[in-house]
């Protein structure tokens, strides 16, 4: 029991809560955008601690090599984005885009996101887990809405409703989870703690642990964005704030995910239960695919990129679904290197957006001409998330790719044809936007490039270099996941 | 575990399940949220008799928020937002009740067949809630998607959580973290709809989702 | 010293190959012009006709650039090369491996190329007409010729024309269908490279036919004589290849003596005389055809030649 | 030792395209860069040269922390590797001599800079990798950098295009190439070369060469995978086309050859049979393309198509023969096909150097708009007939022995056994000697248009001789075409090691053979004496020369030219581009090209000027390209309507995936 661990998880917790609260409170929104700033930065510095120091898993909280990476990858981005958001808003402001008030909520709401987060990532209770999850996912609703535009509107609506339902799925999975320990672990607390159920699942019923899989995969899927449950996503990502979708994309569809791959590793705990992988796989080839094409007729640049998003999700849970070391390994470094792209894309998307004045790529013209850092940050980020080296991505896609190739020709083709689609959809809506004569504005984006510049420094990072013990980690959890 | 026991909880479900097909059948906008009441009214009986068979005083208060808020609150609040909507008019199924009825009926089966192979494991009770559950859930999503109106989407959504606390109660000895989350997100599920309905009201004279989603980022 | 004597002979066949280039062609005209019952110019006129170009000073155009005057200098001396590497009355000279017989094909292709960048140097219409018609014939002559060469070297398992012949002679060849179809196709190859009738007239210069001399429209003096040699050799070249490849019989054989050379020499004579004979006659009976006709020409040397390989894998097997 | 020295090269080019990046405003930048590139490839290449000739067979291994965590990145330098090293980095230095006068010439130069340097690091390190996460990892680096280098002038109309269509065939070939490595290493991921050379060899290993085929032949420019090519190449500044064609599409070839002959195990004889016919078919429709183009450029790129061509019959024979058990013939097919990889990396770098020499000078691709400028840029001009010459495999230049090597090999192929084989190569020959003899109409065509006859435009009237360094780069180059022409034993005798290593045999020593005769097989069979033939011509133009000149007369006079009788000044009458091809034209393209000509006439009276319209199809452009443009838009089209549907229709999805799936469910148990 060692007891810094404790604090260290505790103040990761308590940090953004109690900011929530102050930010609701605090009327001047110059300070409190810093603030915000300021409490994400303390997360994410406890959250390293964490690396160090790991408390022995309690009946509420846990950290292990799963979600030790990704709170910290969380808290990160968390930190980055409250600075890109700092830089964003107060150019909503004064467009007058948003008033004092909406921002005030504005802020506490992404503090409360914040802690939802952490604690889905950090619970050891999957009925504590799915609260945390809906918390979440219901900050990001009222965030969505936030504009009040009609359009906004309806994508805040629709995000609710089937948000909801994928709630209410989650949670059926979860109490038919809860059944399944309870027969062997006995009642309480123990019957919906990881630690316990990861250990004993080889005893649970299989029926029951099939069913549950069944919902939960939809359930914490619909959050995920999988094809068919994506519809909420792209919506979504387009008429929120941008801090948001870059939330949105980057942590919380890794959030969801995370859930799914907890239950992953218990069903493949258990002889009985029915592979989970067949469904997984065929979801993310179905989102893959799908995605790939959709990318094709967008004009909203946001529902470009989410879009994309979809496509990758696809493609971790596909990863996870063919298992195997390899590609399981792959896959939690997909989801790494995707969150850390993809927000890095938003930030970019952002500046742009509000620089143009719009977010119809049709008006967009000539980036690295006009805006060069704003265009090859771009150009940077689409190459990334294109899966073109020297970024990371490119080490991740080899992985599952040739992986699956030895085992699954078919679906292996299947998955690099769409990929290549996809690039094809993408590096044509970058010749648009970054290159060829300048159009619009061409006055100097007034923005902090450093989170950017950061995120994409990382991801080349990690296609050149990854350092060993994050690698151990992954290789452990890959173990697991089977 | 007496024979009665099993046997008043599994009057409860049935009922439970029966009202759904009631929601289903209703189309007129007063009609359904007084069903709507009733099924909650069951929803909170059939907790309150798990609490009393399963010796868990916790679940009295799970009955007791099921009574006030769904069977109480919410059907009188949903009163209030129609009357201020001014849509008294019937409210049209996409597809005929009939068809409905019959699709109903099928995932009811559906429902029982996934949940036979369950082992005994598990015990009946649980099994038998869990059938019902699941029934009940698929027909509460059965009846979103098969109405057009915010509000009666908003009551097949409700009925889809009283299906939750149905499986919750019926699964011995959770723990409170269960009801807890239920209530709680009811609690947010209510104060995002009033919101919703509220900023839809002043937005657009109509809570029709139909009319809501002329409003897109992206013209096709 | 038999270095010497080596050398020596082959010294020799390259001055034979030169003086006895226009005096073939004489010999062609003339036998031409008593077939169609006329005097003709006398047999050594093609010599008084160099020697006179020779003499007289050059008009150059007047952006003629340098590539016009140094082109006839090489075109000259990459034929003579050529001319010179082709076995006449004496096969296996001491040089005779510095080139077989792709490398010849090849060798002539470089004097073309010089012959037709100069055709477009002056930048008249002419030039432009005769290079591209030229290259038009080359591209596809050349092909049927290294298709013959293929047939040739199945054959004699080399591409060496000195080991050609000497495996001619051999007694394990015998009559071939396919040997036929390779002569024929050489021939017309033949023909079509040294600008004969049908395929072109080295006597006309009616514009819209000819072909070779529009490329030399602008040249004169020392170049055109250059020129003319140039073509007389190339028509000696491909004559020698026919009658050492096909006829081989009575050339002699390096390090024989001076008598074999003698010879040899004689024997050759009379092998280049039957062969302008026959030219000369073919030339006769036959008429022109359009240029784009000739397509379908060099295409059938082409596919005979194609046909010749086929051919032989089905006679190499029975 | 030499490894790192190399990678040390590499890393200082990496470097400088680091900093290119900061410093691509300040004006020295330009001079510097190209400066640093040029030694670092010269180091490079004295190296690779000296690891060729003296390195023993398994070379050096070294490797890094980097990469695939569990793997790190595997380095090698063998024969093979130093062979394509020498190419790569002659190739660079070359470019980089150019650049340094060319670069100032350079509009947008910070688009330039910092990808120059390493498209060069890139395309070294695809050569010295030695597991496929590495080899993969910077052939796609390589495509980038050199898309980045395609995009500098994005601006110009079609170039965007070009980069875009470039890209993704990029990465349609690496996709193939996965596949490719992903049988090779098999489901436990054997990635390192050492691992997939020992493992048995793979189940599928025709799948593996045809992805191969795919992948390094939509690199290369393999038709049908040729299209991007002609787009991007010129697209981009002249030395990087130069770069582009001459080396990069070597690169490709060394990872077909490593991936086939190396790494996939013994050939079976139908691979060869494959690959040549492509490489047949590929010269012949490269060099006809090429002879339609009028885009100088352009024409070079499709050359490029065509000597890629050649290079793969090379290659087939070889794993033609191999499969047979013939190690001598593989040997010569080899060593054929390596040295033509060779000889088009430098006339093909000469020539993209002197179209871009006409380019800085005039602004003009089209050859329709040059003419005369022989008198302008003689230097140019000179060197263009070098490289035309080189190209056009005449004798005595480089290009002429590694294509009679080529036919050497052909020859040869009466001894294999398989009756297929028998029929297809001579045919294959045909197709060879054929676009041997259209390129020499193809060249007559470009140089005659472009540099000789009278200027067309002003620009061309008003052309100026290039600067130093662009001529002492292009000269170089010729003394080597010259050299590998006249002295091939010696190119010959160093690629002996690469084909002891690979075919398992290695031509004859030609170096002490009298008079630096070549014999590929035997002295009764077959030889070439480059260094004879050029002293005979120079001997006998000399002497004709002098004979002339000294006994004769040697009086010039200048005139107009014969105009017979119709007397006009406007070059406009030239022979035109499409007028020289014309006849070839009618000759070939209405059967591949389905070429129509239309000729409007005005009435009689009209004095309009009668029109002629020359239509070209692009056949595998319509056959493949559009097709597969078409199937996916009309995709996109069709999944795009989901995007507008209705909640309720949302929540019926998810409705129906839950349904579905419990279904599924209560089936499966």
């Amino acid at each position: 029991m060692s007891e810094p661990g404790e604090l260290v998880v505790a103040a990761v917790l308590a940090i953004p809560a109690l900011s929530a609260a102050l930010l609701a409170l605090l009327p001047d929104d110059r300070t409190s955008a810093w603030l915000n700033a300021v409490a994400s930065l303390l997360t994410f510095l406890c959250a390293l601690v964490l690396l160090a120091e790991r408390p022995s898993p309690g009946p509420f909280l846990i950290v292990d090599d799963l979600n030790v990476v990704f709170i910290v990858l969380s808290t990160f981005v968390g930190f980055t984005t409250s600075v890109f958001s700092a830089s964003y808003i107060a150019h909503e402001l004064e467009i007058g885009r948003l008033t004092h008030a909406y921002l005030r909520f504005y802020h506490a709401m992404y503090q409360i996101l914040m802690f939802g987060m952490n604690l889905a990532l950090l619970s050891n209770n999957v009925g504590l887990m799915w609260v945390a999850v809906e918390l979440a996912t219901l900050t990001t609703v009222l965030m969505v809405g936030i504009y009040r535009t009609p359009a906004a509107l309806e994508a805040a609506w629709k995000y609710f409703l089937l948000g909801s339902v994928g709630i209410a799925l989650a949670l059926f999975g979860t109490i038919l989870v809860y059944l399944a320990a309870r027969a062997v672990v006995g009642e309480g607390l123990d019957a919906m703690a990881w630690s316990v159920l990861v250990e004993r699942a080889a005893e649970f019923d299989p029926a029951l642990l099939n069913l549950s899989f069944v919902f939960l995969l939809l359930g914490y899927g619909t959050k995920v964005g999988l094809v068919p449950l994506h519809a909420w996503l792209p919506d979504a990502h387009a008429e929120g704030p941008t801090p948001i979708s870059a939330v949105l994309s980057g942590l919380l569809l890794n959030v969801a995910l995370f859930a799914v791959l907890r239950f992953k590793i218990v069903m493949s705990a258990n002889p009985g239960a029915l592979a989970p992988g067949p469904l997984m796989v065929a979801l993310g080839l179905l989102s893959v695919l799908f995605a790939s094409f959709m990318l094709y007729r967008r004009q909203d640049i946001k529902r470009l990129f989410a879009y994309s998003s979809i496509e990758h999700m696809g493609i971790v849970t596909f990863a996870f679904g063919m298992g195997g070391a390899l590609a399981n390994f792959a896959g939690l470094l997909h989801m790494t290197l995707h969150s850390l792209t993809k927000s890095a894309i938003f930030f970019c998307v952002g500046h742009i957006a509000q620089v143009k004045g719009t977010q119809q790529m049709a008006d967009i013209r000539g980036l690295t001409v006009s805006h060069p850092v704003l265009g090859w940050g771009l150009v940077l980020g689409v190459v990334a998330i294109a899966g073109i080296p020297p970024m990371g991505i490119f080490m991740t896609e080899f992985l599952i790719v040739t992986s699956t190739f030895a085992r699954q020709p078919v679906l292996a083709v299947l998955l690099g044809l769409s990929l290549l689609v996809a690039l094809g959809a993408l590096l044509a809506r970058l010749n648009g936007l970054a290159f060829g004569d300048p159009h619009g504005s061409r006055e100097p984006a007034k923005a902090s490039f450093v989170p950017v510049a950061i995120h994409l420094g990382l991801v080349l990072a990690a296609g050149i270099w990854l350092p060993s013990t994050f690698v151990a980690w992954f290789q452990h959890v890959a173990a697991l996941l089977r | 575990m007496d024979q009665l026991a099993l046997d008043v909880a599994h009057l409860f479900a049935g009922g439970l399940v029966l009202t759904s097909f009631m929601l289903l059948y209703q189309d007129r906008m007063t009609g359904l949220i007084n069903t709507f009441a009733l099924h909650a009214l069951v929803v909170s009986f059939s907790v309150a008799w798990q609490a009393y068979i399963q010796q868990a005083p916790h679940l009295y208060v799970t009955a007791a928020i099921a009574l006030v808020v769904k069977a109480l609150v919410i059907p009188l609040a949903l009163h209030r937002i129609i009357v201020r909507l001014g849509i008294h008019r019937t409210i049209e199924p996409v597809v005929g009740i009939g068809q409905t009825m019959l699709a109903g009926i099928g995932l009811v089966a559906l429902s029982v067949m996934v949940m036979l192979p369950i082992t005994a494991q598990a015990g009946t009770l649980a099994r038998e809630d869990l059938a019902f559950a699941l029934s009940v859930i698929l027909l509460g999503l059965l009846m979103m998607i098969s109405r057009r109106n915010a509000v009666s989407q908003v009551i097949g959504f409700m009925s889809i959580e009283n299906g939750l606390i149905l499986a919750a109660t019926g699964a011995k000895g959770m723990p409170l973290v269960v009801e807890i989350s239920v209530a709680f997100s009811i609690l947010i599920a209510l104060i995002v709809i009033g919101i919703f309905l509220f900023r839809i009201r002043e937005r657009f004279e109509t809570v029709d989702i139909h009319v809501l989603h002329e409003h897109r980022g992206e013209q096709p | 010293m038999a270095i010497a004597l080596e050398l020596v002979v082959q010294l020799g066949q390259m001055l034979v190959v030169l003086a006895l280039a226009p005096l073939l062609t004489g010999y062609v005209r003339k036998v031409k012009a008593r077939l169609l019952r006329r005097q003709g110019p006398p047999l050594l006129q093609p010599y008084r006709d160099l020697l006179r170009l020779v003499r007289k000073e050059v008009v150059l155009a007047q952006n003629a650039s340098w590539l016009f005057r140094v082109a006839p200098y090489l075109i000259f001396a990459t034929t003579w090369v050529a001319a010179a590497l082709v076995p006449t009355f004496a096969t296996g000279l001491i040089f005779s491996h510095a080139a077989d017989m792709i490398a010849i094909v090849a060798l002539l292709g470089s004097a073309r190329f010089m012959l037709a960048l100069a055709g477009l140097d002056v930048g008249t219409s002419f030039g432009g007409i005769g290079s591209s018609r030229e290259m038009m014939i080359a591209s596809l002559a050349e092909p049927a010729m290294l298709m013959v060469v293929f047939t040739l070297s199945l054959l004699a398992g080399s591409t060496q024309l000195s080991s050609i012949a000497a495996s001619m002679q051999g007694p394990g060849v015998g009559l071939r269908v396919s040997l036929a179809l390779a002569l024929v196709g050489l021939i017309m190859v033949a023909i079509a490279e040294n600008a004969r009738i049908p395929v072109d007239n080295p006597a006309t210069h009616l514009e819209l036919t000819m072909v070779h001399e529009a490329m030399i429209l602008e040249y004169s003096g020392r170049h055109l004589a250059l020129i003319e040699a140039a073509s007389h050799l190339k028509l000696l070249l491909y004559i020698s290849i026919i009658a050492c490849v096909f006829v081989p019989w009575g050339t002699a054989v390096s390090g024989q003596g001076l008598g074999a050379y003698v010879a040899g020499l004689g024997i050759y004579a009379a092998k280049l005389a039957a062969a302008g004979f026959m030219l000369a006659v073919f030339e006769t009976v036959i008429a022109k055809m359009r240029v784009f006709r000739v397509s379908d020409f060099l295409g059938a040397a082409l596919m005979l030649g194609f046909l010749a390989t086929l051919l032989l894998f089905v006679s190499r097997v029975t | 030792m030499a490894l790192q020295g190399l990678l040390w090269c590499i890393a200082t080019l990496l470097g400088t395209g680091v900093a290119a990046i900061a410093m691509a405003r300040h004006r020295s930048a330009t001079t510097l860069v190209y400066g640093v590139a040029l030694c670092a490839c010269m180091i490079a290449l004295a190296i690779a040269g000296w690891s060729l000739l003296a390195l023993d067979s398994p070379g050096e291994a070294l490797t890094l922390p980097v990469g695939l965590p569990w793997l790190g990145a595997h380095f090698r330098i063998d024969a093979l590797a130093a062979f394509f090293l020498v190419v790569v980095n002659l190739g660079g230095a070359t470019a980089s001599l150019y650049g340094l006068g060319y670069g100032r010439h350079e509009e947008t130069p910070g688009r330039v800079l910092p990808f120059y340097p390493a498209f060069l690091a890139g395309m070294n390190l695809v050569v010295l990798a030695d597991d496929a996460f590495t080899f993969l990892f910077t052939w796609e680096f390589m495509s980038l950098s050199s898309w980045a280098l395609v995009m500098a002038h994005h601006r110009r109309p079609g170039n965007a295009a070009a980069g875009y269509l470039y890209l993704l065939m990029a990465s349609f070939g690496t996709l193939a190439l996965l596949l490719a490595f992903g049988l090779l290493a098999g489901p436990a991921g054997g990635y390192a070369f050492d691992a997939i050379r020992s493992a048995p060899t793979a189940s599928l290993a025709g799948v593996v060469l045809v992805l191969a085929l795919v992948g390094a032949g939509s690199k290369a420019g393999l038709v049908p995978l040729h299209v991007w090519l002609p787009l991007a190449h010129p697209a981009a500044p002249s030395h990087v086309s130069a770069l582009m064609s001459g080396v990069m599409t070597k690169v490709a070839v060394y990872g077909f050859v490593r991936i086939v002959f190396d790494l996939l195990g013994p050939p079976v004889w139908w691979w060869g049979g494959l690959v040549a016919l492509l490489g047949g078919v590929t010269a012949f429709m490269g060099v006809l393309y090429a002879l339609m183009e009028h885009d100088l450029k352009r024409l070079l790129a499709y050359h490029t198509v065509e000597n890629i061509g050649i290079i793969f019959i090379g290659l087939g024979l070889a794993a033609a023969f191999e499969a047979n058990e013939m190690p001598g013939a593989a040997a010569l097919g080899l060593t054929a096909a390596l040295f033509h990889v060779f000889n088009h990396s430098v006339f093909k770098s000469l020539l993209f150097f002197g179209a871009g020499a006409v380019l800085t000078a005039t602004g003009e691709r089209d050859m329709e708009r040059l003419g005369g400028l022989i008198h302008r840029m003689p230097f140019t001009a000179f060197a263009f007939l070098i490289g035309s010459a080189a190209i056009s495999a005449l004798p005595p230049f480089n290009g002429f022995v590694s294509e009679w090597l080529t036919f050497q090999a052909i020859l040869l192929s009466p001894a294999l056994p398989q009756w297929l084989l028998k029929f297809l190569v001579p045919a294959i020959g045909a197709l060879l000697a054929l676009s041997a003899a259209l390129a020499a109409a193809c060249f007559v065509k470009a140089f005659g248009v472009s540099f000789l006859g009278r200027p067309r435009t002003e620009v061309a009237r008003d052309a100026a001789e290039t600067d130093r360094w662009s001529l002492a780069s292009m000269f170089v180059l010729v003394a080597l075409c010259l050299l590998a022409g006249i002295l091939p034993g010696y190119f010959i005798d160093a690629l002996a090691p690469v084909s002891q290593a690979l075919a398992g045999a290695h031509l004859p020593r030609q170096e002490q053979l009298d008079w630096l005769t070549i014999v590929p097989i035997a002295q009764s069979r077959s030889s070439y004496s480059g260094l004879l033939l050029f002293l005979f011509i120079a001997l006998a133009a000399g002497v004709g020369a002098e004979v002339i000149h000294r006994w004769a007369s040697a009086a010039t006079r200048r005139s107009a030219p014969w105009d017979c009788g119709f007397p006009d000044a406007s070059p406009v009458t030239q022979y035109t581009a499409g007028s020289f091809s014309q006849p070839i034209r009618r000759v070939f393209g209405s059967v591949v090209f389905r070429a129509r000509e239309e000729v409007h006439m005005p009435p009689p009276g009209d004095v309009s000027a009668a029109r002629m319209h020359v239509r070209l199809h692009d056949v595998p452009w319509d056959v493949l390209y559009v097709p597969t443009a078409k199937l996916v838009s009309f995709a996109a089209e069709r999944l795009n309507k989901v995007q507008f549907l209705t909640i309720r229709a949302y929540l019926t999805l998810v409705f129906g995936a839950l349904v579905v799936l419990l279904i599924v469910l209560a089936v499966w148990q």
